[in-house]
């Protein structure tokens, strides 16, 4: 509690993920105004990208639905999209916060009724598909987006298209002329849900991402697993679309690495398993091999670990692959050391998934707002400014169900500032 | 020397560890293996070798010592630095290796005796010794006959050919060897070396 | 209850009236219901609110409108003081089914009489408060997480009650010398400041201790639990926040690791007290440990004993060896494991020991003699190694969730609440893998663990939190970890599932807030989650209720309980609304004022069945809201098309499903009927946790009912239908209606 | 044409004999590049890559250290040498020197025995990367007036080169480890055509143990022999002196263990800068010190 009273009852949430949107419609339904600023066109961060969930392997988009709906009932939250923030001035229960906003070029009077998606023939790369396919350059950016609006891709403003589309809408929605813009708001508390960026695969070098396009990440593998997702949820080699015999996951790609990032990223492992079910789902002959160093399957999630471990057709080897090479085909050649029999292998795969780790958004993104970052860029609580607090990933490397524990703490935090 | 790693009484005894930390150039970061694999996996004569890096590692911790110390694994390094670059643990897998091979030499191994490797250095380091540098000629005929007058004579006919090769397009000259005007100079640096590598406690990476 | 004056709007926009004939529509509305209708070809827009806005001047209190899914311009059509009914013109016909054709047009006709029917039937709900709340929040257990749960709501402005069974403060964490680091570099050991926090908790006058003292009974609901204390003492709570903690592991049943063979084999508790003491001796002669081996997973990942990781014990083991290393750098430590777990930034502890040279073995210890001799199979060596000189074995043991207070005696259970309790504790993770072997380990059935229930609620369903695998009572929900099925009742910190002090805090820090937003609610008379701010509650007509009592066995968060004279009784802020007790009913005399079984049955009749001659066979859906129905409008969005010969109501969960209303829609001449609900069983996926389960277990009984009309069993299907569905969706209709053809019309259509 | 930078210039052992066609390359092609070398003036051996083994670890870093004082009588800012092993062993002693306290204080007590001295002050770095980040290709391009088209190249690096410095911010980050570039487009500055997606770029040659032990190392200079022969490059080129030197004298050896036919010289890329340059094939390029025939690597450079 503040000695005086707070200028400013409203909390300020960063990052409409399902971090943020915890601790905003947690901090809502408890009373309080809340504003959630996202920087991109619709709610539902990465979560949104994931087909399904350990260790349940349900739908993502299930949860979001139900918060999604607790939102639209609630008349205390309020949603900036396409929003981040230039500069945070004042102190707790007394922020003043510039937020810079891009422009969606469309009017919050949009339907979604869609006329200007048919009406556009340019294509850019789909961010909500990791590039993995193209989309129109007026887009819904999903089926579930929230809100349901569209967006022009900025690659069309300028365009002979651009008026093409200006004029399909009859709503007279687009607006090709809108700026960047800035504004204020006055907040009493602020909860950083930023999230995470999955740590960029190219990096890894022995593993030839960039070279192999039969090797994918993780989160890649999500959007080729799931339904909306550019193979229909399929799950087929990109080279050539075919089925894939033979995959490997391997963990820690980029985690526990000093090279890349020193920590452990905490989901990987279980997110693999969660892989070798989806492949053995689709698959009833697909071979997994799953390369590791330490399985970390903590509490109840040994279950599943189990599960996954007593498929004879899973295998898990016991090694950080050293490199993949190139092979005959194109296709790549996971080599290593399994260290439990000494033996040196050299395995072809049709699939080879690499289990990228979380990097916080935040310190890939910078910014000149202070706020206090341990040394991997999770931001930590700060003694000097007792009114910004982190949830989820921002925080640290956690799953789900921990980021929605550490979202709803860091409402209450939030609440106590303000209240 | 002065100082011999001592020889553990039981496994996992880590006296020999413990002197691998202190005496080796990059020993204090071999305990931050965890065993991954990615050296072993690495090494382009991986398949060669008996233990490869890793297991080495490991049996450096269970107090193996003589196992350690008479693995070929040593001396079949061939420097690519794979392992190095992409240890996740920092940890100079190479430097340790060859360290450890300086060891074997020192204490006497019989791997280390035997090993090809180490003959050609034992030439190699006669030759920067003498001469302040390294001349292939001598350092060819110093290991070819280390072994005696035969075997050398059979390893100089298997390399003839090459030597021939060089010999003519000017690679390996005629005349005396390159030698240093400072030779003194030299001399009295690698004798200071050597004094202080004699002391146990010593600096480096 | 108010009289409705009611508008119906109808939106020719989104390409609604380029598909069907809006006049038509008008004509359904004015004709056939004689109410007022309004056609505008943009609604949502300025110009169409403001038309809207000056009907509402004029006096509607109620309105239709037929236009986009209710789940899109929520914002726009919300109006105060007005209830708005949505029919579903753009999402589930128009975009999903051809333009200008008979059967969109007659289904679209069908949704506007759909939603005309409900807004006949429907009443906004009031609040309805009852009684006097408190806002006091009541905490069990004053270990770490209890401690901060307390701290935290006590600086949030509520008073607490916190409830210890010792005679101190503490529980666990007094005994812990330091603690894991939580924050960075995460390195070292961080201090244990549990003393710190028994202070501020101690002092802090917003907070009432009582020690040596259990819950003795739990009745009543959130915002006003009754609840009476072994010291003869009473008080009223808001909610209620179980932080009962873990114990170790028993180690006696650890013979094989030595513990009781050899003195000089201790837990790593007994450790902790040693370091605490700051004197570590081994117990068999007092002298310093030179040696000194941890055996981690001692008991946990193994079949018979704990099946589960306790997940902090490789960090505990790594806080110990540094302790120890701290206070003697010469003693050697070696770490036996099978996988180390160090998850999250706690690799940097990790590293931290090796650095302090720490040795980590992998391998599975078997065998530890009285001589403390081990023998290690070493996984990377690849060797049987024998481990000589160790002078003091240390065991990882896990971590036991404290969910009964296992000091006191069960009490006595009839066989039904029993049968109700243990249906919740499944014997092993609810997981299923697609395409996984069969699992091979078997383990003993779980049934509740031993000893007296932490609150002893005084619910008809039974005294205990419902419990997951082992114990221990944990949400089963992924998104909404503290939603469990006992409203008001929150549970956190290691009793919840094993977790370190660090997140134990975090996490009492969040139950702290949920049990102040339920107090809130309760305050306000809205819902929890999910269905968070509804006001409306089930309303129970005793007069014909035949006391069956099958809502009260069948609500999943046991929210009503059963007077003396056997008659149910709505606690109304336990309910979450989903009306599994209006689905339950065989006298439909559960209802709510904007949601009831004459409403449903009203809207299946408002609907044209056309003869048998038409050939235009007609389905009813009733579909979950929450996942089926926006998969439905996915259907659309993504310009997919599904049979247009079905009707679609979205029921509020499967669960609220009477029966009736299934021969209700067959005997006025439906031809089939088709429920679309989450996955039931194990691993549901119902936001009412057995809602969809109870749903199916119903249907299962319905081929009698379909016997005695002498109908196809075919007739009624139950789709699993996940909101990821859209794309499976058209193909699971389609061959329902391929079944219906095969099995002909319904024989009483027309009558 | 700007002004020339000086760099202090250590040559290394094998620059007097196996690798000498390497050196009289580079002496020939730099100055073209802006690039004046002065060499270390009485430069002892460097000791390389494994000569510690019989020395042990400061006797080694003792060579490095009297070369480093020494080249700092040069004046400049950068020791730079051609030889992999060389670098390494420098590069790494240097930093070594630079890093840690200790060690420089040991190092320079054992300099002060002959009067030296040294602080630790000299970037050593490789001639690669000097090309690639001080010189630019540009440079190279602007020299070539007989472009070496139609020659096919395989670029292969080996390992040295690049590992473990190429990537480190003192080592210049001029290249990955596995997917390097540097090379091919030096070759393409020649004219040349490198081999695209050359798979055995980086691959070991064996190194030091082929000089010794060929019979364990056969195997993976032929697997370089055999792509690049699949490939039909007309020539391998490489920066490094060991690497030329195993893939070429080795190439009898392989035929007569794997039943093949290969004959395809070894070249430094720095040969053909000075072929495209229109030097003299002999003296300035040094080709006539190939084991293997190379006319139709002359006849290229001759074509215009």
């Amino acid at each position: 509690m503040l000695e005086s009273q707070p200028r400013s009852q409203t909390i300020l949430v960063v990052g409409g993920g399902i971090s943020g949107i915890t601790t905003a419609i947690e901090a809502a339904e408890t009373g309080y105004d809340v504003v959630i600023l996202e920087k991109t066109p619709t709610l539902g961060g990465r979560v949104a990208q994931l087909n399904r969930y350990f260790p349940k392997l349900c739908h993502p988009t299930c949860g979001l639905e139900i918060n999604f709906q607790r939102i639209r009932k609630n008349p205390q939250v309020t949603i900036f999209t396409m929003s981040t923030v230039a500069a945070i001035q004042g102190e707790r229960g007394d922020y003043t916060v510039t937020v810079r906003q891009t422009p969606r070029y469309v009017k919050p009077n949009c339907t979604a009724c869609g006329d200007c998606t048919r009406a556009v023939e340019m294509k850019v790369k789909n961010p909500f598909n990791y590039d993995l396919a193209d989309m129109t350059a007026a887009y819904l950016p999903h089926e579930m987006a929230f809100p349901m609006r569209y967006v022009i891709a900025p690659q069309l403003i300028g365009t002979d298209e651009a008026e093409k589309v200006k004029a399909a809408c009859q709503y007279n929605a687009i607006d090709l002329e809108e700026k960047e813009s800035t504004f204020d708001l006055h907040v009493g508390a602020i909860v950083w849900a930023t999230g995470w960026q999955p740590y960029d695969a190219a990096r890894i070098s022995p593993y030839r991402y960039a070279y192999l396009k039969d090797v994918i990440t993780n989160v890649e593998m999500e959007r080729l697993a799931a339904h909306n997702g550019p193979t229909h949820g399929h799950i087929l080699r990109p080279s050539n679309g075919q089925i894939p015999r033979n995959v490997a996951l391997i963990q820690c790609a980029g985690s526990r690495d000093h090279n890349h990032l020193p920590y452990c990223s905490r989901i990987c492992c279980l997110a693999s398993m969660k892989h070798a079910a989806y492949l053995r789902e689709q698959y009833a002959d697909v071979r997994v091999d799953i390369y590791y160093i330490d399985i970390r399957a903590h509490d109840k999630l040994e279950a599943f670990y189990r599960k996954i471990v007593n498929d004879p057709r899973v295998r898990m080897i016991k090694s950080k692959p050293a490199e993949i090479r190139i092979g005959a085909e194109d296709e790549p050649v996971v080599c290593g050391e399994n260290t439990l029999t000494r033996e040196i292998y050299s395995e072809s795969y049709d699939l080879v998934v690499l289990a990228t780790g979380m990097q916080p958004s935040y310190s890939i993104h910078g910014s000149l707002i202070n706020v206090k970052m341990d040394d991997y860029g999770f931001i930590v609580p700060d003694d000097d400014n007792k009114g910004i607090f982190s949830a989820g990933v921002a925080a640290g490397p956690l799953d789900v169900s921990m980021s929605v524990q550490s979202a709803t703490a860091a409402a209450l935090k939030a609440i106590q500032a303000v209240y | 020397m002065t100082y011999i790693s001592p020889l553990p009484t039981r496994k996992y005894d880590l006296s020999f560890a413990r002197w691998v930390h202190r005496h080796i150039d990059g020993g204090d970061r071999l305990a931050m293996c965890m065993q991954c694999g990615v050296c072993s996996g690495s090494c382009p004569l991986g398949t060669t070798m008996d233990n490869g890096p890793r297991k080495t590692f490991m049996m450096i911790r269970a107090g193996m010592k003589d196992e350690v110390l008479q693995s070929d694994t040593l001396w079949n390094c061939v420097s690519c630095y794979n392992c190095v670059v992409r240890c996740p643990r920092d940890v100079p897998v190479a430097y340790i290796l060859h360290e450890l091979a300086t060891v074997a030499v020192r204490e006497g191994y019989a791997q280390a005796r035997t090993a090809e490797t180490n003959k050609f250095v034992k030439g190699f380091t006669w030759s920067y010794k003498i001469f302040g540098r390294t001349d292939e000629r001598l350092v060819s005929l110093f290991y070819y006959f280390q072994d005696g007058f035969a075997s050398g004579l059979k390893k100089l006919l298997a390399f003839r050919h090459i030597a021939l090769g060089f010999l003519k397009v000017g690679r390996l000259p005629f005349g005396m060897p390159h030698s240093l005007r400072h030779r003194r100079e030299l001399r009295k640096i690698l004798t200071a070396a050597t004094k202080i590598e004699a002391q146990p406690a010593k600096g480096g990476r | 209850m108010s009289t409705s004056n009611t508008c119906v709007y109808l939106c020719s926009g989104c390409g609604i009236g380029n598909a069907v004939s809006m006049d038509g529509l008008k004509n359904v509305v004015e004709s056939e219901f004689k109410k007022s209708c309004t056609i505008h070809d943009y609604l949502c827009g300025d110009e169409g609110l403001g038309l809207i806005r000056s009907d509402i001047v004029k006096g509607i209190n109620q309105m239709v409108v037929a236009a986009c899914s209710p789940r899109a311009m929520a914002d726009r059509f919300r109006f105060n003081g007005v209830q708005v009914i949505r029919a579903n013109l753009r999402e589930q016909v128009v975009w999903s089914h051809p333009e200008n054709e008979e059967d969109t047009q007659m289904m679209a006709e069908d949704n506007v009489r759909m939603a005309v029917t409900e807004a006949g039937k429907s009443t906004a709900p009031e609040p309805q408060l009852e009684g006097d709340n408190s806002e006091v929040i009541m905490v069990v257990g004053g270990g770490h997480s209890g401690l901060t749960a307390a701290y935290e709501a006590a600086k949030t402005g509520y008073d607490v009650l916190l409830v210890e069974r010792a005679t101190h403060l503490g529980g666990m964490a007094r005994k812990w010398s330091k603690r894991m680091p939580t924050d960075p570099p995460y390195k070292n050991p961080q201090p244990n400041t549990v003393e710190n926090l028994i202070e501020s908790v101690s002092n802090d006058p917003r907070i009432t201790v009582k020690m040596g003292c259990t819950v003795a009974k739990t009745s009543g609901m959130p915002g006003r639990f009754i609840v009476d204390f072994s010291d003869g003492s009473s008080q009223t709570v808001g909610a209620v926040v179980v932080a009962t903690g873990w114990r170790p592991y028993d180690a006696g049943k650890l013979n094989h690791l030595g513990y009781g063979i050899s003195s000089d084999v201790v837990t790593n508790v007994e450790l902790e007290e040693m370091l605490t003491e700051g004197r570590i001796a081994r117990p068999s002669d007092g002298k310093i440990p030179e040696v000194v081996v941890f055996v981690q997973c001692a008991g946990s990942r193994d079949r018979d004993h704990l099946p589960y990781c306790s997940s902090v014990c490789c960090g505990v083991s790594i806080k110990q060896a540094l302790q120890l290393r701290e206070a003697h750098p010469d003693v050697m430590i070696y770490i036996i494991y099978e996988e180390l777990r160090t998850p999250g930034v706690a690799e940097e502890f990790y590293r931290t020991s090796q650095r302090a040279g720490v040795i980590f073995l992998k391998g599975k210890v078997q065998k530890i003699d009285s001589s403390l001799g081990i023998t290690v199979q070493d996984a990377f060596l690849q060797q049987e190694v024998p481990l000589k000189g160790v002078e003091m074995v240390v065991l990882a043991t896990g971590m036991v969730p404290n969910s009964t207070n296992i000091d006191k005696e069960a009490q006595f259970l009839d066989e039904e609440k029993l049968k109700l309790l243990n249906s919740d504790v499944n014997h092993y993770a609810p997981i299923k893998v697609a395409g996984a072997a069969a699992e091979p380990i078997t383990l003993s059935a779980e049934t509740l663990p031993a000893g007296e229930s932490i609150l002893n609620l005084q619910y008809r369903q039974g005294p205990h939190l419902p419990m997951l695998a082992h114990g221990f009572p944990d949400s089963h929900y992924i998104c909404f970890p503290y939603e469990t099925r006992r409203s008001g009742v929150y549970v956190a910190g290691p009793v919840r599932r094993p977790m370190d002090m660090g997140e134990a805090a975090e996490d009492a820090t969040g139950a702290a807030m949920k049990a102040i937003q339920a107090i809130r609610a309760a305050a306000r008379g809205i819902a929890l989650h999910p269905r968070a701010g509804d006001l409306s509650i089930p309303h129970i007509n005793l007069n014909p209720c035949t006391k069956c009592r099958r809502c009260t066995v069948e609500c999943p968060f046991g929210a009503i309980d059963e007077t003396e004279q056997g008659f149910p009784s709505v606690n109304a802020t336990r309910c979450r609304r989903c009306g599994t007790c209006m689905g339950a009913c065989p006298v439909r005399t559960i209802s709510f004022t904007n949601y009831t079984v004459d409403m449903i049955g009203s809207m299946i009749k408002a609907v044209h069945i056309p003869d048998e001659m038409e050939e235009k066979p007609r389905i009813l859906a009733l579909v979950c809201e929450n996942d089926a129905y926006p998969a439905l409008d996915m259907v659309g969005i993504a310009r997919l098309s599904f049979s247009a010969y079905v009707r679609i109501i979205p029921v509020r969960c499967l669960g609220s499903v009477n029966l009736l209303l299934v021969s209700d829609a067959l005997s006025v001449g439906y031809d089939g009927v088709i429920l679309m609900g989450c996955k039931p069983g194990d691993d549901y996926q119902c936001h009412f946790m057995k809602g969809s389960g109870i749903a199916q277990e119903r249907l299962s009984k319905v081929s009698e009912t379909l016997k005695s009309m002498a109908l196809e069993a075919e007739r009624v299907l139950m789709a699993e239908v996940s909101i990821a569905d859209s794309a499976a969706l058209p193909k699971v209709i389609q061959s329902f209606v391929k079944v219906l053809e095969s099995v002909g019309p319904n024989p009483f259509k027309g009558f | 044409m700007s002004a020339e930078k000086k760099y202090t210039f250590y040559p290394g052992c094998a620059s007097q004999s196996t690798g000498k066609h390497l050196d009289t390359s580079l002496r020939a092609v730099l100055p073209k590049l802006g690039v004046a070398l002065q060499d270390v003036d009485d430069w002892n051996c460097c000791g390389a890559s494994i000569g510690h083994i019989r020395q042990g670890h400061l006797p080694t870093a003792a060579l490095t250290a009297r070369n480093l004082s020494r080249a700092k009588d040069n004046g400049n800012s950068d020791f730079v040498t051609a030889c992999p092993a060389c670098y390494l062993n420098s590069h790494y002693y240097n930093e070594c020197i630079r890093n840690d306290n200790n060690f420089k204080q040991e190092m320079n007590t054992i300099l002060k025995s002959a009067s030296r001295s040294y602080d630790g002050s000299l970037h050593v770095r490789h001639i690669c990367e000097i090309l690639v980040n001080d010189v630019g290709l540009e440079k190279v391009r602007e020299n070539v007036v007989k472009p070496l088209k139609g020659l096919k190249v395989a670029g292969y690096i080996g390992c040295q080169t690049l590992r473990p410095f190429a990537g480190t911010e003192r080592g210049g980050q001029y290249d990955t480890y596995e997917e390097p570039q540097f090379l091919d487009n030096f070759i393409e500055a020649s004219g040349a055509t490198p081999l695209k997606d050359f798979k055995h770029k980086t691959s070991c040659c064996g190194g030091a143990v082929s000089a010794v032990s060929p019979e364990k190392t056969l195997h993976l200079m032929e697997n370089i022999l055999k792509e690049a022969t699949a490939k039909n490059a007309d020539c391998i080129c490489t920066p490094c002196a060991l690497c030329q030197t195993n893939v070429e004298i080795y190439q009898d050896m392989v035929n007569k263990k794997f039943s093949t036919q290969y004959k395809i010289p070894v070249l430094f890329y720095s040969q053909l800068w000075a072929l495209s340059f229109g030097m003299d094939p002999k003296k300035d390029a040094a080709m006539h010190q190939s084991l293997l025939p190379v006319n139709k690597i002359i006849a290229a450079a001759a074509v215009q």
